[in-house]
């Protein structure tokens, strides 16, 4: 017996799948994160574990509950995306269960109360984060100082034991973890640099703290060059388009210079904004989720400069020292009426032809 | 005492201000009749079958706008439903069962059995039954509306509804078309 | 000027009525199904809040402050909003038959706004004086037009997304709002 | 005014002085599908033998159906016109060889749909003799020229397949004429080989259509992967008496698009809704080109095509010269087709092409390639995952739309915001499909809604033309009704004088007596020839049944029990039978006019069926009375019914009219009755 299949055209198709999409991102954070553990040990490692862990978890939960073929909506790799995005923001050494709320939430509310994959309206991720920062701000800004500047040498069980119980196996907490060779609590760079500006001192006598050296924050300037160079590997697969990050980096360079020269004494310089905190990792990795992320190159464009604008507003004049997640929940919220306005000319409807 | 009555001065005298503000900006703003019945026979398919209960199109919108059930029209289905309740903000109801998609019919009368007694003329709204008295009648397919309205007076049950036929002119994807069909050959 | 400026920053973005104050909800989940009748009632809503503000204040600072009437407050806002509205429905009906229709009964209902007698009555207790309301009303609106609008938007997307049937229509509403409110959060401190 | 024209001219001279320079723009977006032409790019084009029979659809082109001018049995010469045009949009049909027309019928069709069209079955004689060959030349009159494209029914041969006259018949001033050899699509080399193998040919179309046209610049199009067609366009064009530019554009899918190359090459956009005519562009492919050269210099209508037949499952791939008519399974056995168990025959490219529902459906003008894949060469798109708006869709859009959007309201189905989103100026190309990651079929979507908004627009047009009908309807009726109520009016006023001039007496017993007269006759009329007619039946009935051993003797007797819905079945069946046994007999019957039905003699079908109908009335009329009388079901039924006993079929034709009529009435009463006991 021959059979026809009749299917409708086109009949052959490219070879780009989401999965492949998803992957690639995973693989593009590789050197960021191993600039991370480089400078802030293996923290990192267990908390994207526990998210990854907990992303897919909560994810199965629900695709059961939904009676959705789990398997093929598992495979578009997404889920781990969101875990592997949310374990990177998460600080080294927080406590177990603020990954495992940041992601179910994530998960759960942001993507698949909406639906699941394409259908969400915020960057899950970073409503993840989010929800943490204002519910556990002190276990959220408890970033550990670079290796370089610490006291004490963690081993590999130190780290599990800090995370699960809140103390290393040699007794010492987190708190007593993050104080300095002179017994100062040390925070990241900009937080230091925001709490100091409200103490009265200017941003260059800030920076003589020894959390900075020439370049920035110590390590945070690495870690930013290596998201920096994830994110061009994307670029060069065409994973993603490069006006996004360009267009979020771009403003928050102008911006910033402005801001820089006209007062240089309350702010830092543009170098230290991008090259600090999540401004590569959010530019490259989180503002270009094609999911809520504007459709249109024009809208594109738009929604990276709103980005842009947000961060160094919110840095600079807000009560948060960095501000890339509630900057890009703020443009996921203007994406709808971004792609509203920004539809491109349709051929023949240009209206300068004869 | 003077306390109280200053109170009420002043909210009357207010209550009068605004009230003059009010009144004069109601025959400076005067909207006449609303146009909404004329919408409305708009997104009707325009039959005249009358399975509404009126006769006609035009009289079933103009019940509709004074608020009568928008669920009535049956050739117009659930589309038509939905775009009248688009059309007046209301919700669309429940009950509705017009989930089937209408076929297209159109009215044929089988030319043997008829006895040109021009009764099905008479019962066709838009005039789209060609004959006169004692000659062979037919339906001029592209008028037709599909409304049933002639199949009931004809003496003999010579007129019959039937699809119209589906040629490589007016064939149509399908969504169900998608999903992949294998034929044998 | 500059306090202008950061008054009406604080308004619409740090404490954005809508978001942050979680006042004119009804509106705000009732008029925002699509975006037009949500542009129109937004306008709507930005035109009756600052002259509701205005006036109150004039009426306030005029009227019943002068022979100590301060109890009589609400009452006479709610009045003088009642006409607002009303004089904008007539308005609206008379130029747009379309925005009339679709705005339906939430025109109406901008009488019953919190956030309108909310603007009027923070104004007092906030002594702003003329243009301080002028501009506290116009920042109220339009920090509610643009949460509004955006909201909108994003229903209209939310609409076609494939929502699990226990979430569908306004839980999915309420929950994006509340994302929403989460993601203002961002905006605290930035205008003390 | 003319400020605006001479600007106009001077952007104009601007554009041709660019492309005189050797200027070519870019489209947005475009893919790069796997080619997989070198299979068959360097295959000779050659011939296949003629089949035995050819199956020449009426619906090979856009427009309406050709009109047959042969009929069964005819035969007919190679180049003979078979079916004529009908229209300004439809093109002749022509027979490809010699043989005599077996059939007409309604036969598979190479389409989308699969459905069946008319079709005209020419069985050859394999003697392949040609019509007398008028030929015109390159001076002959336009119109005459015009005429002999339209007869010899070329049509674009690219794909579409427009009718190519109605291009060529434009008034529009041309600027350039655009011949297309791009061939964009993966798969096909037919017009490659064409350009390679008979460029003469194609060069001389191109100066028949400058005759016609009169452009200012002629560019021939061809994508830069076909080198050798580009060497042999340069070296025919050389020889050409006019100017013709030959131009390499780079691959890139849909670059053969229409409006595609026309933004390529002149940089213009054909504006929404308009052809490219509009703008002072016409555009023609290669194989038209050809098709036109023979149809005029040599007067050799189109009778073959050149189709490209590869795919995994062939194992002689070629450029196939085929007979129009010859089936598409034919075509594949000469090129040693292998089916499997599960396979795609895709007629046009894998891209915009479809996937053939019938093997046995016929090559049409058309169709330039036949690809038999395999299912792996070709797979089924794995399902649909929900899109994630990565935006590759758009990047890709020749149309420059945002096709992922559009399917967001496709699937939402609405129409405004699909309206507003430009959906009609989607040209299908399947660019958006071929790259989306989560292998949502975008194209299928918007067929669909596009399907879906024609259907509506042509719904509210045929609501506003059923409306304004209705209306007129009702402003007659109501201009009817006065004028009869003037006339009764007129009428009254002219009795009144008429009785104030006679005696009143009179006039008032002239009036009684008139009404008197017409209810007696109304009476008798009803009456006394029903009792006749039935007294009639009955005898005529109990005649022949003693003959009759076939009567449908269960259904009368069936119809004693007062069931409508068995009365109306036996009729029906009496019906069927009366019918066929008339057809063998070809009784004639007739019926004098005092309706005896007793009194039928055989002269003449027509008046037998007036008596017919007059019975049918009669009868229905009958009921009338009868269940104005006695208000319920009565032995009348049975009697009536037991008429169907009748040999004579025209009677029993009569009869069973009446028993329906009956039946129905009866059916009707007895639902009032049904439902008045229920009330």
């Amino acid at each position: 017996m021959m059979y026809l299949s009749v299917t409708p055209s086109p009949h052959n198709l490219g070879t780009n799948k989401t999965s492949r999409v998803m992957a690639s991102v995973m693989l593009a954070t590789v050197p960021g994160v191993a600039t991370l553990i480089y400078f802030f040990g293996y923290g990192v490692l267990f908390q994207i574990a526990i998210c990854c862990l907990t992303a897919i978890l909560s994810e199965m939960a629900i695709l059961k509950l939904r009676q959705k073929d789990i398997a093929i909506n598992l495979k578009d790799n997404s889920a781990l995306l969101t875990g592997i995005l949310l374990g990177i923001s998460i600080p080294p050494l927080a406590p177990w269960w603020i990954g495992v709320i940041g992601t179910c939430f994530a998960i759960i509310v942001a993507k698949q109360l909406y639906g699941g994959l394409g259908f969400n309206l915020f960057n899950p991720a970073m409503v993840g984060y989010v929800l943490l920062l204002i519910s556990f701000p002190v276990a959220m800004t408890n970033w550990l100082m670079p290796l370089e500047l610490s006291h004490v040498v963690l081993s590999f069980s130190d780290y599990i034991s800090a995370i699960f119980t809140g103390v290393t196996t040699t007794g010492l907490s987190i708190h007593e973890l993050r104080l300095g060779i002179d017994g100062i609590t040390m925070a990241t760079p900009l937080d230091t640099l925001k709490t100091d500006l409200t103490l009265g001192l200017t941003s260059g006598e800030s920076m003589q703290k020894p959390v900075f050296d020439s370049l920035g924050g110590i390590g945070w300037f690495w870690v930013n060059i290596a998201f920096a160079i994830g994110g061009l590997a994307l670029l060069k697969l065409k994973v993603i388009r490069w006006h996004i990050p360009v267009a979020v980096l771009g403003s928050l360079l102008f911006f910033s210079l402005i801001g820089y020269l006209l007062n240089p004494d309350s702010q830092g310089s543009s170098i230290f904004h991008l090259f600090n905190g999540a401004t590569m990792f959010g530019a490259f990795f989180i503002a270009t989720d094609p999911v809520t992320a504007a459709t249109s190159n024009k809208g594109r464009l738009l929604f990276g400069c709103f980005i842009g604008l947000l961060i160094y507003v919110i840095r600079t004049f807000g009560g948060f020292p960095d501000a890339m997640a509630f900057a890009i929940l703020l443009a996921n919220m203007t994406v709808p009426v971004i792609d509203y306005y920004s539809k491109p000319t349709t051929y023949g409807r240009g209206g300068n032809n004869e | 005492m003077s306390f109280l009555l200053i109170a009420v001065i002043i909210l009357t005298g207010l209550g009068l201000v605004f009230g003059l503000l009010l009144g004069y900006a109601s025959i400076k703003f005067k909207v006449k009749e609303d146009p909404v019945a004329e919408k409305i026979d708009l997104l009707l398919p325009q039959t005249q079958c009358g399975q509404c209960g009126y006769p006609g199109c035009r009289p079933y919108a103009e019940a509709v706008a004074n608020g009568d059930d928008i669920t009535k029209c049956a050739p117009g289905g659930k589309a038509t439903i939905e775009q009248i309740a688009d059309l007046l903000s209301v919700p669309i109801p429940d009950n509705s069962n017009n989930d089937d998609i209408v076929i297209k019919k159109v009215a044929f009368i089988i030319e043997d059995d008829c006895i040109g007694c021009t009764k099905c003329i008479q019962a066709c709204p838009v005039d789209a039954i060609l004959g006169t008295t004692k000659q062979m009648h037919t339906v001029i397919i592209d008028e037709c509306t599909g409304c049933d309205l002639c199949v009931e007076p004809c003496p003999v049950d010579c007129i019959e509804m039937i699809p119209v036929a589906q040629t490589t002119k007016n064939w149509n994807w399908q969504l169900n078309a998608i999903p992949f069909k294998q034929l044998e050959s | 000027m500059v306090e202008y400026v950061l008054l009406l920053i604080g308004t619409v973005l740090v404490n954005n009525f809508v978001l942050v104050k979680f006042l004119g909800l009804c509106p705000f989940m009732g008029v925002s199904n699509k975006l037009e009748s949500a542009i129109g009632m937004s306008m709507a809503t930005t035109f009756v809040m600052t002259v509701a503000s205005l006036c109150s204040y004039l009426v306030n600072q005029y009227l019943l402050a002068p022979v100590g009437l301060e109890y009589l407050r609400t009452l006479s806002f709610i009045l003088v909003i009642a006409v607002v509205v009303q004089f904008t429905e007539m308005v609206v009906r008379k130029t747009s038959p379309t925005l009339y229709r679709m705005l339906g009964i939430f025109l109406p209902l901008i009488t019953t706004n919190c956030a309108v007698l909310g603007v009027a009555l923070l104004n007092v207790n906030e002594h702003h004086n003329f243009i301080d309301s002028i501009v506290y009303g116009f920042g109220a609106a339009l920090g509610f037009s643009l949460v509004l609008i955006m909201f909108s938007a994003m229903r209209e997307r939310i609409a076609a997304a494939d929502v699990p049937a226990p979430f569908k229509g306004a839980s999915i509403a309420m929950i994006t709002a509340g994302l929403m409110s989460l993601a203002f959060m961002g905006f605290t401190g930035l205008v003390k | 005014m003319l400020s605006l024209l001479s600007s106009w001219s001077l952007e104009l001279k601007t554009i041709i002085n660019l492309v005189d320079q050797g200027h070519q723009w870019k489209f947005h977006g475009g893919i790069h599908p796997p080619s997989r032409k070198e299979r068959t790019k360097t295959l000779a084009i050659s011939t296949i033998e003629m089949p035995q029979q050819l199956f020449l659809s009426l619906s090979q082109h856009i427009g309406q159906p050709a009109v047959p001018v042969v009929a069964i049995g005819d035969t007919v010469q190679k180049g003979q016109l078979l079916a004529k045009q009908d229209g300004f949009i439809s093109a002749a049909v022509i027979a490809p060889t010699s043989g005599t027309i077996s059939d007409i019928c309604q036969y598979s069709n190479c389409h989308i749909s699969g459905i069946e069209t008319q079709t005209i079955v020419l069985t050859p004689d394999h003697l392949n003799t040609w019509r007398t060959k008028l030929p015109l030349t390159l001076t002959s009159d336009h119109q005459q020229i015009l005429e002999r494209i339209k007869l010899s029914g070329i049509t674009g041969l690219g794909g579409a397949g427009f009718p190519a006259a109605v291009k060529l018949a434009t008034k529009a001033a041309i600027e350039f004429l655009i011949i297309n050899g791009a061939e964009c699509e993966p798969y096909i080399t037919s017009d490659d080989l064409l350009m390679q193998e008979r460029g003469a040919g194609i060069v001389a179309g191109i100066e028949i259509m400058a005759q016609l046209l009169k452009p200012q610049r002629i560019i021939i199009a061809i994508e830069d992967n076909k080198p050798q067609a580009i060497t042999a366009m340069k070296e025919a064009a050389k020889q050409s008496i006019i100017d013709i530019i030959v131009r390499a554009i780079p691959t890139l899918y849909p670059a053969g698009g229409e409006k595609q190359l026309i933004e390529v090459l002149t940089s213009k956009q054909v504006p929404s809704g308009k052809i490219p005519a509009d703008i002072g562009v016409v555009v023609q492919n290669v194989a038209t080109s050809h098709a036109i050269a023979n149809a005029v210099l040599l007067d050799e209508p189109i009778v073959s095509r050149i189709v490209t037949v590869t795919g995994e499952l062939v194992d002689k791939p070629g450029n196939y010269e085929v007979p129009i008519g010859t089936s598409i399974e034919q075509l594949l056995i000469h090129a040693q087709f292998k089916p499997q168990t599960q396979q795609k025959i895709i007629i046009g490219g894998p891209m915009m092409g479809f996937a053939l529902q019938q093997i046995n459906a016929p090559v049409i003008k058309s169709t330039n390639c036949v690809i038999a894949a395999s299912i792996n060469e070709l797979p089924d798109a794995p399902p649909e995952q929900n899109c994630i708006r990565c935006g590759d869709c758009e990047q890709v859009c020749p149309a420059n739309l945002l096709p992922q959007q559009l399917q967001w309201f496709a699937k939402d189905q609405d129409h405004k915001k699909l309206n507003d989103h430009n959906l009609f100026d989607c040209i299908e190309c399947g660019a958006c499909a071929f790259v989306c990651p989560s292998t949502i079929p975008l194209v299928q979507y918007y067929r669909v809604a596009k399907a879906e908004i024609r259907q509506t627009t042509e719904d509210k047009r045929q609501a506003d033309r059923a409306k304004d009908r209705f209306e007129q309807r009702n402003i007659r009726l109501e201009r009817d009704k006065q004028e009869r109520l003037e006339r009764s009016k007129k009428a009254a006023e002219v009795r009144q004088a008429a009785m104030s001039k006679n005696s009143d007496g009179d006039a008032v017993a002239a009036a009684l007596a008139r009404i008197k007269a017409k209810k007696a006759a109304a009476e008798e009329s009803s009456d006394a020839p029903n009792k006749d007619r039935v007294a009639a039946a009955i005898a005529r009935a109990k005649a022949k049944k003693s003959a009759q051993t076939t009567s449908p003797e269960p259904a009368a007797q069936e119809s004693d029990d007062i069931d409508p819905q068995k009365a109306r079945v036996a009729a029906a069946i009496a019906r069927a039978k009366a019918k066929k046994a008339a057809q063998q007999q070809k009784i004639d019957s007739s019926n004098d006019q005092s309706t005896n039905a007793d009194t039928i003699e055989t002269i003449d079908p027509k008046k037998a069926r007036i008596a017919a109908v007059i019975a049918k009335a009669k009868a229905k009329k009958t009921l009338e009375l009868e269940q104005a009388n006695n208000n319920g079901n009565d032995d009348k039924s049975v009697t009536v019914a037991d008429t169907i006993e009748t040999i004579d079929p025209k009677k029993a034709r009569i009869a069973a009219v009446i028993a329906k009529a009956k039946a129905k009435k009866a059916l009707e009463q007895q639902q009032s009755n049904n439902n008045n006991d229920q009330r």
